[in-house]
């Protein structure tokens, strides 16, 4: 594979990092604080929706971005009331949601746009485009820098520098600061925060807010950033990949970051794989081979090198005083 | 009253159903009747649907999908009395009308224009889910890139191994990029919802893309090279037309280039694209497929492709 | 967010007009049918130090829990120096300076001991300039009342005595003039205690003021001012310690005579049932904590274990009931020796007729999601009495938990409770109720006590004393050196993984074991 | 603040789940209304779709036997603590054994044929939760992101196998189910779970498509977790909320064919109301039932006391 080749391959990896690695942190806040959520994949998909409705409606990207952050922390109340307030399941609250979303969206989309649940083609100036950053075109006459700068690290869109931004922010915020620390106390001993006069109930809304603004931006980026418009079900399993790669990084947002790229990377290999014969090997590589690499490295790398990963001690434990 | 059921894909996918359900929309608007539809929810409905509208007196009842082939062998035995047109699979039954489509002779004529306009003499194809039907797609398009330029490379992706692929806009158009990196310059999009995507990547890329089932060209005008164009929507208003009125025929009807079951789209918005030196080879094509002199492999009638 | 310091709240800073650190007046708390305080009334001087002792479940924990602003009580008034305030939670009550130490600690287990001190009390959004106040006022509290920590150190790392101390810690940052402390030296050790007794009236002596529970009426006498001696959710009494007595206060709490000392004959020993051969076993870090430990138990006689917390009694107690393979080493039940191949040892052994009652109810006795009838039948489900094949027969399992329930005092005598829902003590009871109730010939139990009150010791000490004299072999082991000491026929004193010396209970001295658990053998001291 | 009372049992397990349903139905009816319909016809119809005539039931029950298999799938996964999210694609694994068994034996007798395909699909199925099961219990590798892998995995495999491998039909014998070690639990109980999942396959397989078709299980597996966890993990509640769901299943379909304006998505939203309302805040209406509870009736106070009995008695 040649170098212009790789570079464009992990151009691709970045892109389609970007929602895994947005939806993966906003996972880590909310089970950071001990509530489970397997929701994510819903909650994107509401935001996806809501960002290319109003994007299209209004031609303004801003405000298609505002309203997905708004859609998805809006699921995150209902989160939150289910599981924080109301104390019920909250894998069940989870699964809710993403019921919700599959059903609301389309059924919505149906109702407004008549196109069969998809939202129509956004006009110009509703959708995030790639930005070229400064001396992009001067420099990518060098060798080595120049593509790397110009091909891959310039060019894509703010979401996609928002999200990676958003690892070293959440490192600060969850290492460094007061909330981060209360915040990692919760998911661990809800009690110990409790009686260290802290509201736990509140201590959590917030942390469902941060997942909520996240999956906001992750649900536009489908549908506003990356895609064009929204259609049935985009999210296609997103969600749930991002909870695999919370999972694989230890609730940590570095190890999320390298976790969410491990995923980009295969999914992006798996792309460029298809269709062209791996050299050497004499037969051809059935297509469904290759697109279930990412899964299957994904088991080999977690049983062989990975290791037990033990979550916040008292995820998906509603915290309750009496009784 | 006649009705449809449509597939999983669901009523407006914008491409098989859809197509249908326009078909219906138009004999209702013409004729002035009215007509049932259905959507089904998962695949143990199939027969439960057919037979619920079966017993209500419905005629005829069209269904467009291969998935209903088993369905029907069943219930088409217990209604005799009901005609019944199934859309893209065979069923042998004396009150079963099976339409087929030609789509490997209509991606045949897609693929060599996408030869014909490709400066690279590299082309792509963005299958949806991984399925014998869309083979037939790649088969017949691949065929006709090398028909053209017998020296070209043609890649061949496919979006996924679930029903999601239809679904997955993302996933196509980066099927699509990718397939830009590797040196392509026109990609057929054979993916239903999908394919979305792959016309949406070649207009950012400003290169060119092909729709299919219905006319695309639209979509991003002096992008869309040209679409595939599968006339379900014909070939159900045909069938509720001679349900209706006594011209019914059962047995298998094959859409092809002759009749205008498949084409390739030519309107306002993809005019400038195809020069007359393209369209003359083109038309030359299809005529020699017409008359029989070209004969474009099927890849369903051996699950190969040559 | 707000922290501690914009509190609302004003913190009466010069010692108010009234002598009363803290009024509790009508105090009513239920949960659900449960009346866990009832009209109680308490007055507690400033500047002494005030005990509370009571059966368990008495409601002694919810009472300081509502002082604490934990719980919220139903009805009543809480005055702090004087002032009635209505102390809506934990925050509220740090601010009028009130600390509590629970019983079960309040701590992240995998957070420092720096980050558990400042959780709650940080001074601005950012971390670092709290941690670097904290870490100079911890260097501070050290040396003040030598409680002497590193605050680097992850508290599930240390032990139960410093992670207690960390709990003090806490307090004491957060400037507690009125310190609660549940059940403090349940898991310290003779020695950790002494020193916790010596920083509490170091802090009475400064003016503040300390609420102490506990269920060991020699510490209620040695330290207390006053006590209150509470039952079933009443205070039934309060008075001066110096007019009152351990009996005293004993009958107070169970409402009749409590024998305080253990009556046993002398043992009658068989045959040898239980044998341990030079055993070798490692924790969880794989560092060997047993090393090379060789004894036995016969028919008839109770063994003691005793040292001090962490020399290796644990783990010597989980490989001997199979909960934990040894690296070396054989045990032999009942002439059987014991496989310890594969994770299902504990299974083998139940069934080689080894009972075992573990040190951590919560950890290993018990599923407390599970309802009391069914944790009865916990690890003897298979037995043919509970049913034939998989199947249980339910009826006969629940008939026995309510026979037991009875035997045993288990309150709320309900086996339908979720059992999380019992007290500690009583949970305790369901545990013993169980492997002792199944006839076995070996018994091996852990803390039997822990965290019990006098009556249901009295109970246990007694059950256990019958068990031995109907020919069973026990092998105790427990950190409380009293209760080693009237039990057990023999002491075997652990250190550092060692057995380091034997002692007759009967003549050896506090003094004598006391120096054998710090690791001075009386060889060693003679050679010296 | 007033201290509540528990409620008695039978409000507890069957009183306030009614109500939560009927929330969760009025909800949809408000729904309903605004997209133009009437409720009240559409809750007729639903309910006499799915349970009002022989043949509606019979497809009530299909549905609802899925997600019996697939919640107790998850149910007795979770009582080892683990949760398997992967009946999805145990399931569809499955239909591979369900399908060569039947294949194999196509001549016989449906009294050898169907023992056999339950065999193979639980032996197909529990395979597919072994593994995961086995990297659980030897590797650590958590449970969560393995199930989900193998649901990916599995349809990858299917794809394939169904599409290159089993067109022509091919002999492929169906892997036996390894030998399970005797002591993990964890191995055990997962394959179980896959084993159970499995048995989807045959219900689907045998019971009404008589083939494979791609992609069956078609979300069975998903909604087993809502079914197990409605059912609060225990086989009774495990088999109303099947019932439930499969009511809604049949019922929906039937509320399409009588209101066409009425479209699958308004389904699943009625769908993921009923999980949200009688499943995760279930919570909702309790405190006010304690407090009715309470207010009106002295007998139920005294069996609350009973229940908890205090042990005060002064
Ligand atoms: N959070 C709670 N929910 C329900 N009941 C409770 C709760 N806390 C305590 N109780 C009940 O209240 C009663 C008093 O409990 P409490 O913990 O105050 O007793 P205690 O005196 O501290 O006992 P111990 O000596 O065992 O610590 C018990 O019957 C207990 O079961
Ligand atoms: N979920 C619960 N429901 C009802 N009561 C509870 C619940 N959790 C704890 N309790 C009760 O709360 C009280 C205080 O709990 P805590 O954890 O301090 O136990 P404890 O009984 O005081 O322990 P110990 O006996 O070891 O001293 C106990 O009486 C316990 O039975
Ligand atoms: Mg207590
Ligand atoms: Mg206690």
């Amino acid at each position: 594979m040649d170098f212009e080749l790789l570079i464009s391959m992990l151009a691709a990896t970045l892109r389609l990092t970007t929602p895994l690695l947005l939806a993966c942190l906003a996972g880590l806040y909310s089970e950071r604080s001990g509530i489970f959520d397997i929701g994510l994949e819903g909650k994107m998909l509401a935001a996806a929706f809501g960002a290319a409705s109003v994007a299209a409606l209004t031609a303004n990207m801003w405000l298609g971005l505002l309203a997905g952050i708004a859609v998805s922390i809006a699921m995150s109340m209902i989160h939150g009331a289910a599981s924080i307030t109301l104390k019920g399941n909250q894998i069940i609250s989870g699964v809710a949601i993403n019921f919700l979303a599959a059903g609301l969206t389309t059924l919505l989309g149906l109702t407004w746009f008549h196109q069969g649940g998809r939202t129509p083609p956004l006009p110009e100036g509703g959708r995030f485009l790639p930005i070229t950053l400064p001396f992009a075109s001067e420099i990518s006459g060098i060798p080595v820098i120049g593509p790397i700068y110009a091909g891959l690290i310039s060019g894509h869109n703010i979401l996609v520098y928002v999200a990676f931004l958003a690892v070293p922010v959440t490192a600060w915020v969850l290492y460094r600061t007061r909330f981060g620390l209360r915040l990692r106390a919760v998911g661990e001993n809800p009690k110990a925060v409790d009686t260290a006069g802290i509201s736990v109930t509140r201590l959590r809304y917030q942390a469902l807010l941060i997942t909520g603004v996240l999956c906001g931006l992750a649900g536009a980026y489908f549908s506003i950033a990356q895609g064009s418009g929204f259609g049935n079900n985009m999210t296609a399993g997103k969600g749930y990949i991002a909870l695999a790669a919370l999972i694989f990084a230890k609730w940590r947002p570095l190890q999320a970051m390298f976790a969410t790229l491990l995923f980009g990377f295969l999914d992006a290999l798996q792309i460029r794989l298809q269709g062209s014969t791996i050299p050497g090997l004499g037969w051809e590589v059935p297509v469904q081979l290759i697109q279930a690499l990412p899964y299957i490295l994904t088991v080999v790398l977690l049983a062989g090198f990975i290791g037990k990963a033990v979550g916040p001690k008292a995820g998906g434990v509603p915290y309750t005083k009496e009784r | 009253d006649p009705a449809i059921i449509y597939d999983l894909g669901g009523k407006f996918d914008k491409s098989f159903n859809e197509a249908g359900f326009n078909g219906a929309t138009e004999w209702a608007k013409e004729t002035g009747g009215k007509f049932q539809d259905l959507e089904l929810q998962n695949d143990a409905q199939r027969e439960q649907a057919l037979r619920r509208f079966a017993s209500s007196g419905a005629n005829p009842i069209v269904i467009p999908g291969f998935s209903w082939g088993a369905a029907l062998t069943k219930v088409a035995a217990e209604f005799p009395d009901t005609k019944f047109a199934i859309i893209d699979a065979v069923v042998d039954a004396p009150n079963v009308r099976s339409v087929v489509f030609d789509e490997h002779t209509g991606s045949y004529l897609v693929g060599a224009l996408a030869a014909l306009k490709s400066q690279t003499g590299t082309v792509g194809f963005v299958g949806g889910m991984d399925i014998p039907l869309i083979h037939k797609f790649f088969c017949g398009y691949k065929q006709g890139v090398l028909a053209v330029n017998p020296k070209a490379t043609v890649i061949e992706n496919y979006t996924g191994t679930t029903p999601a692929a239809w679904n997955d806009p993302v996933a196509a158009g980066e099927l699509t990029k990718a397939d830009f990196d590797r040196g392509a310059d026109v990609v057929y999009a054979a993916a239903g919802g999908s394919g979305l995507g792959v016309l949406q990547a070649a207009a950012d890329a400003g290169k060119f893309s092909i729709g299919v089932d219905s006319n695309q060209n639209y979509l991003h005008p002096g992008s869309v090279l040209t679409s595939m164009v599968k006339r379900v929507d014909n070939a159900v208003k045909a069938a509720f037309i001679d349900g209706t009125t006594g011209t019914w025929t059962s047995g298998v009807q094959v859409m092809g280039l002759a009749n205008d079951g498949v084409a390739y789209a030519l309107d306002d918005n993809n005019k400038a694209l195809i020069t007359d030196d393209m369209k003359a080879k083109v038309e030359d094509l299809k005529a020699k497929i017409i008359s029989g002199e070209i004969k474009v492999h099927d890849y369903t009638s051996d699950n190969t492709c040559p | 967010m707000a922290n501690l310091e914009n509190n609302s709240v004003q913190r009466p800073e010069t010692a108010a007009a009234s002598p009363w650190a803290i009024e509790l007046v009508g105090i009513n708390k239920r949960f659900g049918a449960v009346h866990a305080n009832k009209d109680i009334d308490l007055k507690i001087k400033r500047g002494t130090v005030h005990g509370i002792v009571g059966e368990n479940g008495a409601g002694k924990s919810t009472l300081m829990s509502i002082l604490y602003g934990f719980y919220t009580a139903d009805s009543g008034e809480i005055r702090v120096n004087g002032v009635p305030h209505a102390i809506s939670d934990s925050r509220h009550a740090l601010a009028l300076g009130i600390g509590m130490v629970h019983q079960h600690f309040m701590l992240v287990d995998n957070f420092s001991i720096l980050e558990n001190v400042v959780l709650g009390a940080e001074d601005s959004p950012l971390l670092a300039p709290t941690l670097s106040k904290a870490r100079a006022e911890l260097k501070r509290l050290a040396s003040e009342y030598s409680l002497e920590v590193n605050p680097d150190a992850i508290v599930e790392d240390v032990s139960v005595g410093l992670q207690q101390r960390v709990e003090i810690l806490k307090a004491l940052y957060r400037g507690a003039d009125v310190l609660i402390l549940d059940e403090p030296t349940g898991v310290l050790t003779p020695a950790e205690a002494d020193h916790l007794f010596r920083v509490l009236r170091t802090l009475r002596d400064q003016g503040k003021t300390i609420i102490l529970i506990t269920h060991k009426l020699r510490e209620i006498m040695a330290i207390t001012d006053t006590v209150s001696v509470m039952r079933q959710g009443e205070i039934v009494k309060t008075l001066p310690t110096k007019e009152t007595n351990p009996e005293q206060l004993a009958e107070l709490m169970v409402g009749r005579r409590v024998l305080l000392r253990v009556e046993k004959g002398p043992a009658n020993p068989g045959k040898t049932l239980l044998e341990v051969d030079d055993l070798v076993v490692a924790d969880d870090f794989k560092v060997p904590r047993v090393k090379n430990i060789s004894f036995s138990v016969r028919a008839g006689e109770i063994v003691g274990i005793a040292g001090v917390a962490g020399n290796g009694q644990s783990e010597l107690l989980e490989a001997v009931a199979g909960m934990r393979a040894p690296l070396l080493g054989n045990v032999t039940v009942n002439g059987n020796p014991v496989s310890f191949h594969g994770d299902d040892g504990a299974a083998r052994l139940r069934r080689a007729g080894l009972a075992h009652v573990p040190e951590d109810r919560h950890r290993m006795g018990l599923v407390t999601d599970f309802e009391e009838w069914e944790n009865n039948i916990l690890g003897y489900q298979d037995e043919p009495q509970y049913g034939k094949g998989a199947l249980l027969d339910i009826g006969v399992a629940r008939r026995e938990a309510v026979e037991r329930i009875k035997k045993f005092d288990i309150r709320p005598a309900n086996p339908r409770l979720k059992t999380a829902n019992f007290s500690g003590g009583n949970q305790q009871k369901i545990v013993l109720a169980r492997e002792m109730e199944n006839d076995p010939d070996v018994l091996v139990v852990g803390q039997p006590t822990r965290g019990v009150d006098i009556g249901a010791i009295e109970f246990i000490h007694n059950q256990i004393i019958k068990m031995r004299d109907a020919g069973k072999a026990i092998l105790l082991v427990s950190v409380e050196l009293d209760e080693i000491r009237s039990l057990a026929d023999r002491i075997l004193v652990m250190f550092d993984g060692h057995i380091v010396g034997e002692a007759d209970p009967a003549t050896a001295t506090e003094g004598e074991l006391g120096l054998m658990m710090a690791g001075i053998s009386k060889e060693k001291e003679a050679a010296r | 603040m007033s201290a509540r009372r528990p409620l008695p049992r039978w409000a507890d397990v069957a009183l306030l789940p009614a109500l939560n349903l009927l929330l969760a139905f009025i909800i949809s009816g408000i729904v309903v209304l605004i997209i133009g319909q009437n409720p009240i016809d559409a809750l007729r119809i639903m309910i006499g779709g799915a349970f009002g005539y022989g043949e509606g039931f019979g497809y009530t029950l299909h549905f609802a036997t899925n997600f019996v298999f697939t919640g107790l799938a998850v149910a007795i996964a979770a009582h080892a603590g683990l949760f398997n999210i992967g009946a999805e694609g145990q399931a569809y694994v499955a239909g591979l054994g369900a399908i060569l068994a039947a294949l194999l034996l196509d001549q016989t007798h449906w009294l050898l044929v169907l023992p056999a395909a339950v065999i193979c699909a639980a032996a197909c199925g529990g395979l597919w939760a072994f593994i995961p099961g086995y990297l659980q219990a030897k590797r650590g590798s958590h449970v969560v992101i393995t199930t989900i892998m193998f649901n990916f995995i599995a349809s990858a495999l299917m794809v394939y196998l169904l599409n290159r491998v089993l067109k022509p039909v091919g002999q492929m014998e169906p892997s036996s189910a390894s030998v399970v070690s005797n002591s993990k639990l964890i191995m055990i109980t997962m394959t179980i779970s896959g084993a159970l999942a499995g048995l989807v396959s045959v219900n689907e397989v045998l019971g009404v498509q008589n083939r494979l078709v791609l992609d069956f299980p078609s979300g069975y597996g998903f909604v087993g977790i809502a079914v197990a966890l409605m059912g609060r993990n225990h086989p009774i509640g495990i088999a109303l909320a099947a019932m439930l769901f499969g009511a809604l299943y049949q019922g929906g379909l039937e509320l399409q064919f009588y209101m066409p304006a009425i479209t699958r998505e308004m389904i699943v939203v009625i769908q993921a109301l009923v999980i949200l309302f009688t499943g995760a805040m279930e919570g909702l209406l309790r405190p006010g039932l304690e407090t009715i509870f309470m207010m009106r009736s002295p007998e139920a106070k005294a069996e609350a006391v009973a229940r908890e009995t205090a042990t005060s008695d002064s």
